[in-house]
């Protein structure tokens, strides 16, 4: 992507920015890239293997990288929606970051994933995206690409599981959070979890059972989930990035359709609109309290 | 002694052995919504066993330390404090068709886990695991077990090694303990067996591999001794998340911590759970002090102790080059391109 | 009572300017309600947090109440908007994980209503009764894998 | 029984030494085991509080005293806090001795620096009292101990006997502005007394532990002193959990802390990568 590159080196020549945050092509699949060298901006890619959500590297807790200096940063839609997160929430000033809009043609599941896309290999968020054409960005390159197929693995899974019985519903879970080894993955890659001390690392007193039992889990992945809600940019980086392949995403997916019921909340690329659990109104429902 | 058995025989043995009440751990396919794996799992009937297929996705660690283990259950009462050591004696158990580098990681760990304390926590799921290997057939681009020592037929750390033939197995039993498996389950092997009649694709795999990556290890750690502050540490650890998906996907990764977990105002449980030098929680001070201030300072620890300081304190790599570090990582890290590149820096030193 | 003869234990969270006043005066009101609930202070619905709840179940609790002053009524003005909000979430959440949201009752009661805290008691009380006990949540605890070995309770 | 599971010990004595410092006085539950326990000075332990978890000190009391040993805290964290709720009579659990030890009987025939900074009096004062219980074997004794304020400064009945005694040289300090109206020591840093102090370096030896800072400052001064690097031991402090060389923590280049330490000397301490 010829623009990108030219982009990236004229931002670095100019000293707009210090390091320019993108992709290239890894030994094994597509990767984050840093790039601080004019001449490196040649590595920089863009194509549907750009998986990674590249925002979780903008947050405070990563001093290695703020070090670096301002940054540029290439976003997809997705993206943009989590910069605009640690914007809404004042982890990030937006002249304190140049963003880089791609205008995006769907990504496949895995970085490593060759090919066009299929339903089968193409991301679970990708199918039906309004925000192929990110509007929170600096620059906008790229001519918008045919709209990606729609993958049914999320949606199926959901119907499955709500069509089970409580009981059953709970031994599914189980199921799932007694493979969970407590890697905190699902906290590392997710741009929206920057606490400097996570509640999992509070011990006086210790809320959070720490080791990688079912409970322990349980209490940590309803807790992530709580502590996403109407913030969470449904990149599905935690369900990605987890060794133990569990279905996280469904979480994040069942925690914004309650806040789009409840509050008619969507969470978008503007980061002037308040995030819905901080705020309230007169008449929010309660018909579920006595 | 090479014996050889057909693969109605094995299914017949595996029976057989689960029928005896020992518990037996087999690479089986497990459906996620992520899609389909291989995984070792505590399986209940030969036929759900899949020796061949993608790379196995967990190693063989979860079974020898679990994730999660009590150490003792601890009671406050007036009278006092009383402990009550965990669970009893580990259940007797049978690994079949595990990879050369699951198996090989655990003779390795047996080095740190013997080290002046004998760590039975650890040696008695290990005493009571029988462990048959079957040669791999199924590398992929981040295998690297022959630069580190191994290889897909590596014998190392398996009581009885199977070979794939056609129709069948070659079984060469390797220990004591593997002899004498042969001989209680001796109905089911053939006495015969022609190592030349192995499949050729475990040839080809080794040399797959060995295309993948090749260093010298000597070298790498005489480089590693004298460069401690090397700028070429800096630019690694930028993509890394710190999360530690990789040491805990990595069978020779043995760190743990231990907590206090209480039940109840008086009760508890003492737990040993797994750890990973890649958090700052790892070695931060009560003070806030932290001597591994970044991500570059824990990536240099994970490749020193590996590479440089286990090899010096116990003679072997901390590392069976499975690959499964590379897969697990959401960042892109790989550890055989950190290798190359301290590869090329040591040549270029010496 | 039941057969089984199981009496449920149930944790409740109530704020303490108008739910705890509402309590107090049942029980000096001599009001009989069932004595299976604990009652922990806090100074605020908005203070509640939703780990508690979960900590509360980890640890054996078979119910919980959740209860605090009227919306406008509260001391702090919005705590119990706030509360109002993330209990939303809650209560639909929790049952998409699989825990019965029927063994969880939010309310408000003011501090003159000492009879309707004793009913929302009593209606806790039977409806838990009767939904069983909840061990689940608490015996979760297994070996760290499936088909690992088992690490014990 | 497993490795990991701690002796019981009952709490027998609690001093305050200033208000945030506490030393307990431990006596194994298991008469057995008080009768056989022993160790060496500069050893350390895992302290149990049950349902806190275990925290890492140096045994402060010295092996030539029996039936007890004793560990000084300050209250920071979830364990710590723990030890802290307990009152005599109460048990807990120890697991130790763990490590290396202070080279005593190398250091006999000669004279010994002892050089400390605040609570670095803890695992300094179990080897300060193992020389004074066998005093004939040593020739001079020096004592540094430097603290923020007098307030600060602990064990302070012990400093009281050591400065009554003839064959020991105490030097007491507190950092400038940290000392009170009727404070009879020296005022200023530790290092600056060391200098001040200029105890002979003639066949001798120092030991030396305090936070790292004054560490920092008085290796210097003790080379100029005529210390050579491999006669000057301190204790290292850093993260443990098992404290018997298998759970990866206190790996420091090629070092174990909890097995090739905790007890180093300036020169191996200098070729340690700075991870500490």
């Amino acid at each position: 992507m010829r623009e990108l590159k030219d982009l990236a080196r004229r931002l670095l020549e100019e000293g707009a920015v210090k390091v320019v945050i993108g992709y290239e092509e890894g030994p094994v699949g597509v990767r984050p890239v840093f790039v601080t060298r004019p001449a490196d901006a040649e590595k920089l890619v863009f194509n549907s293997k750009c998986v990674q959500n590249l925002a979780a590297y903008l947050s405070r807790r990563r001093g290695h990288i703020a070090r670096l200096g301002k940054p540029a940063i290439v976003v997809k839609g997705c993206d943009a929606r989590a910069v605009a997160g640690l914007i809404r929430e004042s982890q990030l000033k937006r002249e304190d970051v140049v963003m880089i809009g791609i205008r995006c043609g769907g990504v496949s599941l895995q970085p490593s994933e060759e090919g066009p896309l299929t339903p089968a290999t193409v991301a679970d968020r990708c199918g039906g995206c309004e925000s192929r054409e990110p509007k929170l960005a600096d620059h906008l390159l790229g001519a918008l690409p045919p709209a990606p197929p729609k993958a049914t693995r999320m949606s199926e899974l959901m119907a499955q599981i709500e069509k089970m019985p409580v009981a059953e519903r709970f031994r599914f879970w189980a199921e799932q959070f007694e493979r969970c080894v407590r890697c905190n993955a699902c906290r590392e890659v997710c741009p929206m979890c920057f606490c400097e001390r996570c509640i999992q690392d509070k011990s006086q007193p210790q809320w959070i059972e720490t080791s990688p039992h079912a409970r322990g889990n349980l209490s940590w992945h309803f807790t992530h989930a709580m502590h996403l809600a109407g913030r969470c940019s449904s990149c599905d980086e935690c369900q990605r990035a987890c060794p133990a392949g569990l279905p996280l995403g469904l979480l994040n997916r069942k925690m914004a359709e309650i806040v789009r019921n409840r509050f008619e909340y969507q969470v978008s690329d503007d980061p002037t609109v308040p995030s819905p659990i901080g705020a309230f109104k007169q008449q929010d429902p309660q018909e579920f309290i006595k | 002694m090479t014996f050889s058995i057909s693969d109605s025989g094995l299914n017949a043995l595996v029976d057989e052995v689960i029928a005896s009440g020992t518990t037996v751990i087999a690479p089986a396919v497990i459906k996620l919504s992520a899609g389909e794996r291989r995984e070792y799992q505590k399986i209940g009937s030969a036929e759900k066993m899949a020796l061949t297929g993608a790379i196995v996705s967990n190693s063989l660690k979860p079974f020898i330390m679990p994730p999660s283990v009590p150490l003792f259950r601890y009671t406050r009462a007036k009278a006092g404090v009383s402990l009550e050591p965990a669970a009893g004696k580990a259940q007797a158990a049978v690994v079949i068709g595990a990879q050369a580098c699951d198996i090989a990681a655990l003779e390795i760990v047996d080095r740190v886990m013997d080290w002046d304390y004998h760590d039975e926590v650890w040696f008695e799921r290990r005493k009571a695991t029988t462990v048959i290997s079957l040669a791999c057939t199924q590398a992929d681009a981040s295998c690297f077990c022959t630069a580190v020592g191994s290889g897909p037929d590596h014998p190392r750390g398996s009581d009885v090694q199977f070979l794939r033939k056609k129709g069948g197995y070659l079984a060469r039993a390797l220990t004591e303990t593997g002899k004498a498996f042969c001989a209680k389950y001796g109905s089911h092997f053939e006495k015969v067996g022609d190592d030349a009649d192995r499949d050729p694709l475990i040839k080809e795999t080794r040399e797959k591999v060995e295309t993948n990556l090749k260093i010298d290890l000597g070298a790498i750690r005489s480089f590693l001794t004298r460069n401690f502050d090397h700028e070429l540490w800096n630019d690694f650890g930028l993509r890394c998340h710190g999360c530690g998906a990789c040491a805990f996907a990595c069978p020779t990764c043995h760190c743990f911590d231990i907590v206090d977990e209480p039940e109840g105002i008086t009760h508890g449980v003492r737990r040993r759970n797994w750890d990973t030098c890649q958090t700052a929680k790892f070695t931060v001070h009560a003070s806030g002090h932290n001597p591994r201030k970044d991500q570059n300072s824990r990536i240099r620890q994970r490749v020193m102790h590996k590479f440089q300081i286990y090899p010096e304190r116990f003679g072997d790599v901390l590392c069976t080059g499975c690959g499964r570090c590379v897969r697990v990582c959401a960042g892109g890290m790989n550890l055989l391109e950190i290798l190359k590149v301290l590869g090329k820096s040591a040549e270029a030193k010496s | 009572m039941t057969s089984t003869g199981f009496e449920p234990k149930i944790a409740a969270f109530v704020c303490n300017w108008c739910t705890y006043t509402g309590a107090d005066l049942a029980g000096t009101s001599r009001i009989q309600m069932a004595t299976n609930v604990r009652i922990i202070r806090l100074p605020c619905t908005g203070r509640i947090d939703p780990l508690f709840i979960i900590k509360a179940f980890e640890r054996g609790a078979d119910g919980v109440i959740v209860s605090g002053c009227h919306p406008a009524d509260c001391h702090y003005t919005a705590g119990n908007y706030h509360a109002r909000r993330r209990f939303t979430l809650f209560n639909d959440f929790i049952e998409f994980l699989g825990i019965d949201s029927r063994r969880i009752t939010f309310s408000w009661v003011s501090a003159s209503e000492g009879q309707k805290w004793a009913d929302i008691v009593n209606d806790t009380t039977a409806r838990v009764r009767e939904l069983g006990p909840f061990s689940g949540y608490r015996d979760l605890v297994r070996s760290g894998l499936t088909g690992g070995q088992d690490a014990g309770t | 029984m497993s490795i990991y599971q701690p002796h019981l010990m009952r709490v027998d004595g609690i001093i305050d030494e200033n208000p945030d410092t506490r030393t307990l006085r431990l006596v194994f539950k298991d008469p057995a085991m008080a009768e056989q326990f022993d160790f060496r000075t500069g050893q350390f332990g895992e302290y149990s509080v049950f349902g806190a978890g275990e925290c890492t000190f140096c045994i402060a009391s010295p092996p030539t005293r029996k039936g007890y040993i004793e560990c000084s805290f300050k209250k920071c964290g979830k364990a710590t806090s723990g030890l802290r709720d307990l009152e005599v009579g109460d048990e807990m659990g120890f697991r130790g001795p763990y490590g290396n030890s202070f080279p005593v009987e190398q250091m006999e025939g000669g004279d010994i620096v002892f050089i400390a900074g605040g609570i670095g009096l803890a695992p300094v004062r179990s080897v300060i009292w193992n020389v004074l219980d066998r005093r004939e074997k040593y020739q001079n004794v020096t004592i540094i101990y430097g603290a923020r304020t007098t307030g600060d400064l602990v064990y302070k009945r012990e400093l009281e006997e050591w400065s009554r005694r003839a064959d020991v040289k105490l030097w007491q300090t507190v950092d400038p502005g940290g000392e009170t109206c009727d404070w009879k020591g020296q005022v200023g840093f530790v290092p600056a007394i060391v200098e001040k102090a200029a105890p002979s370096s003639k066949n001798a030896h120092a030991v030396i532990c305090g936070p790292p800072i004054m560490i920092k400052f008085t290796l210097p001064v003790l080379s100029k002193l005529g210390f050579s690097d491999d006669r000057v031991f301190t204790t290292l402090e850093n993260r443990m959990k098992c404290g018997l060389g298998k759970c990866g923590r206190c790996n420091i280049g090629e070092v174990y802390v909890c097995k090739d330490g905790p007890v180093f000397t300036a020169a191996q301490l200098k070729n340690l990568p700075p991870e500490y």
